[in-house]
């Protein structure tokens, strides 16, 4: 009997999360990214290769629990013993192992090996608790050197630049929201002024740790205009949950018309 | 005088209360208490959780009672987003080291192991002792976190620095909580390696004739081969520590870079790093996961040939190895955690290769595990149907290991909450299970009566729905990107999940009523159970071989001389013999 | 037939044979020490990954240091001979030439710390803090040298005095030789761990 | 029993009346002067950038539009610096030094903090409100040798005020929300008389005894000024201060 809910309960709880999952009722937002469907279509792979597992390791079991659950039949042997077993798992999950991380290899590689277009667009990102700032070069082309003692947010100096004295400062725009041209290669440069914190654009399929100390660049290319989050997922004290900021991607003409706007407001 | 290991102990049951029950040396006494505090452990680590899911759900509920815990924290019973995280931090430091690393290694492990070697006592019972008072400190401080004016700290059980290390500056919690909690971490080292140290010596040195390794019962090598992890791992966790404390009372800079602002004030702080906290974490904190694990794939293993009424399909080589190499590969795979963290993307896909093999000894342990249900003669007691509970979930847990092993999906699922289902699913609830398990099927040995049937299937029953209600929720709304760690949800992307949330947080509370019933359970058959024989499961180890609870020496006096392995089932008949391992019979 | 032979037969004659033939507390010590040297080698890790990563590492010992060093050394790995002799004395001779020998291991031990003292105090004299390097480089190396050596130091004065306890224990007749080959063992483990601290912390740190 | 209620009773009347007693012995018996003046800003001011709160929606919300912007440098009509505290920095006997009896209040409201500098007596209350639809979290910095206590303490929308107070004069204490981290207030904590200049920079000190004082301006951006000040019953002093803007 008890062996019967069991094969029962298993069976109701893998076709739940089956569906839950072929029918996308929670799923990843509609990627806007160049890199994106590489992500994707790993995730892709991934399911289906993990979903068998699950579903074949979930039902053998509901299975055995349901045949042998009652009493008076005699003990059997698994013929062959734990020889089929052991060699199924090397030669069918070593096969998927293999496959995956080759696949998965491309994909990473894809997102991390390239080299970032030498015209992509550089944004200097910094993350602070708990918010993010960015900073264009404006017409110089150049950003200012950064003095982390000039910081100060009560006056917005976020960056700690020293426009007074710094030629390359002057004309460098800092904002409060990501904005950026639709098609072209964007080179973001990740810094932190005081803990961890994290880049995460679930549409962009982009997620990358600031560590303090560290500059890390990481590059995308948006292919659709639009209004998206960027948040946290790095740890980084009591206003985690609300440490975000917007990423706009814009037409190329409106995101020359906001870069103007913002150079204004300085 | 040299003494033989069997004299070591037995000098004579001590007398009086405070040396038989709370500075005991014997194993039993303290294998007892450990468990005990475990269950104290978790139904604290459980409370926070609720606490934090009805925060989840209800941001704006006021919950009284911990107005009154906590009038900084919750003023008027409503959750400030500091508190929130002190919660997190203790329920993960809480669940992680003191329930899961405690319970089903130093709790049974204490009481079983020496029996089922057949040792009248660990090999250093004095160390034993200093492991679990240790441990009691270490919980005795994580405990004071709560009644500080500050409140636990709130940079989560992984503590990253800087913000765990830069001290009170980075928000509240992070002074001394931050401080107690790395005491308490501390002394849990400590009393681990003492812990794992015994382990070892008893199980190599304390053998009783004939108990060879290859007699060894599975729920032995399960905890000896934890046991050389956790020396390894606790050994890294230590001095990590202590680093950590040197940089927040000692002002070095081992984790702090120069140049941080932190409230617009220049921290005095250059040249830290830190990644390298980070790496010395995780170079603990991914065998801990197997710590963890390793026990109960080692308890189920035991358990399941009693009740299934045959062996494991390739004997205890198979799974044994499986094991091994597991606690092997375990070393070998910490990266997987830092595939975002800024580590080089080449390392990122070293670390994802035996990240992804180390699925191979797992799934050879699971297809023992199932395949030797086949032609199998079921028995459902409870403690089967939490072993099948723990193999379903560990199944569930392992399939999302697929995703976060690989740089590039881990890149989009990484800190979502498909990755708190996911250790939810693999160290948090199989262990549970395997540990409810161990729980129903040695309580009538260790108190010497029964656990009640139906509350036990009652209790396992709503228990495993419910855990599937909550964790594969997780999972799901990972896939949707919903982030870890949030105290409130804000953003337009997580509003939408808050029904999600509400559905888990019905279900988590529901399951958190579950153990009442186990704990009714257990006290109430404490004091009122059925006598349980010797015997009650028809079992072969040894610790079946001997009074329930068993005398002071284990086996009042009897030299026992071991003739065949743990497994020895009489497999062709339609009637299924099982022969203790003392008898000459089954061989 | 030595005593412990003598020990490890009867252990056969109840107990399954150890895998290695050697008693609880030796196997417990091996044990130990291979925990140990997992934190130690946390410890060097950090110092490693610390000097790797500083612009400028400060290199404050002149001759006069390295020379304290050697001598250091020298001390220390005497005081393993000594124990050596502890503890064949302890198999074959008497109990007073075996306390000799510990004691002489004691001395050399404390001889070793307060040359190591003499150097902590010289440094911190010169204004090296764990957090300050007044020659202006990585202030980690205040930090690395006094964790490292510290850690060491605290091994070997507990040392010390565990030889102190097994010394008196043996005396007393309380402690049998495998004591005394338990806390030698531990004592040949400090020794070889300094055999990597003083390339690690002393030479690549001279000038 | 009743002997107990009947001393408790007692006690409080007397409490009572000591607190009326030294509330109004200052102001009533002793005849006190006046200091006013205006505070004015000589040059330019500082360009004030508009505030991107894009961050959180639910600033906008409350601000309905406005575009807040920084207030670093506050000039209202014809120069007047607004923002200053006005402080009599030496000269005071101690007797004066009566504790405003209602509590000083400051707001979050559109995320910034209303007033944008606060001055209050030493051991005087302080509420904070939050009239915002979002979480900020309060942190005051005060300087760590100056006595005072670093604290750090979130609010929720629509929960209730904080209420904090000083025992140590410090001026100013930066306060700073991390949350909103353009967020900016400055609270100082005074023994003794003080005024805090207005839009067109004229303030006021009430209940100064007659006597020679010396008097100090702060302004977060330009520092202080000080001046001797000579304050007779009667007529009230006039003092002006004049920063030169950078």
């Amino acid at each position: 009997m008890a062996g019967k809910i069991f094969a029962l309960v298993v069976l109701l709880i893998t076709l739940a999360t089956a569906y839950c999952v072929i029918a996308h009722v929670w799923w990843m937002p509609v990627d806007i990214s160049v890199h994106g469907p590489k992500i994707d279509h790993q995730i892709e792979e991934t399911v289906l290769v993990a979903g068998l597992l699950f579903i074949a390791g979930q039902l053998v079991l509901a299975a055995f629990a349901f045949l042998y659950g009652h009493g008076g039949n005699r003990i059997k042997q698994i013929p062959g013993g734990a020889k089929p077993l052991i060699i199924f798992a090397f030669v069918l999950v070593g096969t998927e192992v293999v496959a995956l991380s080759s696949i998965g290899a491309k994909a990473w590689g894809a997102v991390y090996f390239e080299a970032p277009d030498p015209a992509s667009l550089k944004i200097d990102v910094q993350a602070g608790q708990f918010a993010y700032y960015f900073r264009y070069p404006g017409p110089d082309g150049k950003f200012g050197a950064l003095h982390p003692d000039l910081i100060n947010e009560g006056n917005q100096n976020y960056f700690g630049i020293d426009a007074d004295h710094d030629a390359d400062a002057k004309d460098d725009i800092v904002t409060a929201e990501l904005a950026i041209p639709v098609d072209k290669p964007i080179l973001l440069s990740l810094h932190s002024k005081d803990v961890g914190h994290s880049f995460y654009v679930r549409e962009l399929r982009v997620q990358q740790d600031f560590v303090p100390g560290l500059n890390i660049p990481i590059h995308f290319t948006a292919t659709h205009t639009g209004r998206f989050e960027i948040v946290c997922t790095q740890l980084c004290g009591l206003g985690h949950y609300n440490m975000k900021a917007y990423l706009s991607v814009l037409s190329q003409s409106d995101f020359e018309d906001w870069l103007k706007k913002q150079a204004a407001a300085q | 005088m040299h003494q033989t290991a069997r004299h070591a102990a037995v000098h004579h049951a001590p007398q009086g209360f405070i040396r038989k029950y709370v500075f005991s040396v014997d194993h039993k006494v303290i294998g007892i208490q450990y468990t005990v505090l475990s269950l104290v452990a978790v139904f604290v680590g459980m409370a926070l959780s609720w606490a934090m899911r009805i925060h989840l759900a209800w941001p704006d509920a006021h919950i009284p009672l911990l107005g009154m815990i906590s009038p900084n924290g919750a003023p008027g019973g409503l959750m400030t987003p500091e508190y929130y995280l002190s919660l997190m931090t203790m329920h993960g430091t809480i669940m992680a080291f003191f329930v899961l690393t405690a319970a089903p290694m130093a709790g049974y492990g204490n009481f079983m192991l020496p029996i089922q070697v057949g040792a009248a006592d660990m090999a250093f019972p004095r160390l034993n002792m200093a492991s679990f008072w240790t441990t009691l400190v270490g919980f005795v401080l994580a405990c004071a976190t709560f009644v500080i004016p500050d409140g636990p700290p709130l940079s989560g059980w992984t503590a990253y620095a800087p913000l765990s290390a830069v001290g009170p500056v980075a928000g509240p919690g992070q002074g001394w909580g931050q401080n107690l909690w790395g005491l308490s971490i501390v002394c849990f080292c400590i009393a681990s390696l003492l812990g794992a140290l015994n382990f070892i010596v008893t199980t190599l040195d304390l053998r009783t004739k004939g108990m060879k390794l290859s007699r060894l019962p599975l729920s032995t090598w399960g905890w000896f081969i934890d046991a050389w992890v956790s020396l390894l791992a606790f050994a890294v966790l230590l001095p990590t520590c202590l680093l950590l404390i040197l940089d927040r009372l000692g002002g070095t800079s081992f984790f702090i870079p120069g140049g941080l602002v932190i409230n617009d004030q220049m921290q005095p702080h250059s040249g830290g790093s830190p990644l390298l906290f980070q790496h010395l974490f995780w170079f603990f904190g991914h065998p801990e996961v197997y710590i963890i694990i390793l026990p109960a794939f080692g308890i189920v293993s035991h358990i399941m040939p009693t009740f299934i009424r045959k062996p494991l399909v390739g004997g205890w080589k198979v799974v044994t190895f499986a094991e091994i190499a597991v606690g092997t590969l375990s070393f070998v795979v910490w990266g997987h955690h830092m595939f975002v963290s800024g580590m080089s993307p080449f390392m990122a896909m070293v670390f994802s290769v035996p990240t992804l093999l180390i699925t191979i000894p797992s799934v050879i342990a699971v297809l023992v595990w199932v395949f030797s249900l086949y032609g199998a003669h079921l028995r459902f007691d409870t403690p089967l149907l939490f072993s099948l509970g723990f193999i379903s979930l560990f199944i569930s847990g392992g399939i999302g290991g697929f995703f976060l092993a690989q740089p590039s999906t881990d890149s989009y699922l990484h800190a979502t909450s498909f990755v708190v289902g996911h250790f939810h699913f693999t160290m948090g609830l199989s262990a549970i299970f395997a540990t409810f398990a161990g729980f129903y099927y040695w309580f009538p040995k260790m108190f010497g009566r029964m656990l009640n049937e139906k509350l036990g299937k009652l209790h396992f029953w709503l228990s495993f729905v419910l855990v599937y209600c909550v964790f594969m929720t997780m999972h799901l709304t990972g896939f949707a990107g919903a982030v870890r760690r949030y105290s409130a949800l804000v953003d337009d992307f997580m509003i939408a999940l808050i029904p999600a949330n509400k559905f888990m947080t019905v279900a988590a509370l529901l399951l958190g009523a579950t153990q009442f019933i186990f704990l009714f359970n257990v006290i109430w058959s404490r004091f009122k159970g059925p006598k349980a024989g010797d015997n009650p499961w028809g079992a072969t180890t040894l610790e079946w071989d001997t009074a329930s609870p068993p005398p002071f020496d284990n086996f009042g006096g009897r030299q026992l001389t071991v003739y065949h392995g743990p497994m020895e089932y009489d497999g062709e008949a339609s009637v299924m013999q099982t022969s203790p391992q003392p008898s000459v019979a089954g061989t | 037939m030595s005593q412990s032979a003598v020990a490890v037969s009867q252990h056969e004659v109840l107990m399954e044979a150890s895998p290695y033939g050697i008693d609880k507390k030796k196997l417990g010590m091996w044990v130990f020490i291979v925990s140990d040297a997992c934190t130690f080698a946390a410890f060097l890790f950090a110092y490693g990954y610390m000097r790797i990563g500083a612009p400028l590492w400060g290199t404050p010992f002149g001759p006069s240091s390295v020379l304290n060093g050697m001598v250091m050394t020298a001390v220390l790995l005497t005081s393993s001979f000594t124990m050596l002799a502890a503890v064949r004395a302890a198999q074959t001779a008497t109990k007073a030439e075996t306390n000799k020998w510990l004691g002489l291991t004691m001395l050399l031990g404390v001889i070793f710390a307060s040359l190591h003292l003499r150097e902590w105090f010289k440094l911190i004299a010169e204004g090296w803090r764990l957090f300050y390097n007044p020659t202006g480089g990585a202030p980690q190396f205040g930090a690395t040298f006094f964790s490292v050596t510290g850690l060491h130091l605290t091994h070997v004065v507990s040392g010390v005095i565990a030889i102190a306890f097994v010394a008196r224990g043996f005396y007393r007749g309380r402690y049998d030789q495998s004591h005394v080959e338990t806390v030698g063992l531990y004592w040949h483990f400090v020794d070889l761990v300094w055999m990597f601290v003083f390339p690690l912390m002393y030479l690549m740190n001279a000038h | 029993m009743k002997m107990q209620f009947r001393i408790m009773a007692l006690t409080l009347c007397v409490l009572a009346l000591a607190v009326v007693f030294l509330r109004f012995t200052p102001a009533g018996a002793a005849a006190t002067g006046q200091i006013v003046g205006t505070v004015k800003l000589d040059g330019q001011a500082p360009h004030q950038k508009p505030i991107d709160m894009s961050k959180d929606p639910a600033c906008a919300q409350v601000r309905n539009g406005s575009i807040a912007s920084q207030e670093s440098v506050v000039v209202g009509a014809n120069g007047g610096l607004a923002n200053t505290v006005v402080y009599i920095s030496q000269g005071l006997t101690g007797n004066e030094a009566a504790i405003q009896s209602q509590a000083a209040s400051i707001d979050q409201k559109g995320c910034q903090y209303i007033p944008h500098v606060v001055a209050m007596n030493v051991g005087q209350h302080l509420t904070v409100l939050n009239s915002d639809k979002t979480a900020h979290n309060i942190h005051p910095q005060p300087n760590p040798t100056g006595g005072n206590a670093q604290w750090n303490k979130s609010q929720l929308a629509g929960s209730g005020p904080i209420d904090v107070s000083w025992a140590n004069e410090e001026i100013a204490i930066p306060v700073k929300c991390n949350i909103h981290p353009w967020m900016r207030a400055y609270i100082a904590v005074i023994k003794g008389p003080f005024g805090m200049s207005n839009d067109t920079g004229s303030f006021k000190l009430d209940n100064v005894p007659p006597g020679t004082y010396t008097l100090t301006a702060w302004q977060e951006t330009y520092g202080t000024q000080t001046q001797k000040v000579t304050v007779g019953t009667g007529k009230p002093s006039t003092t002006d201060f004049t920063f030169k803007a950078k």
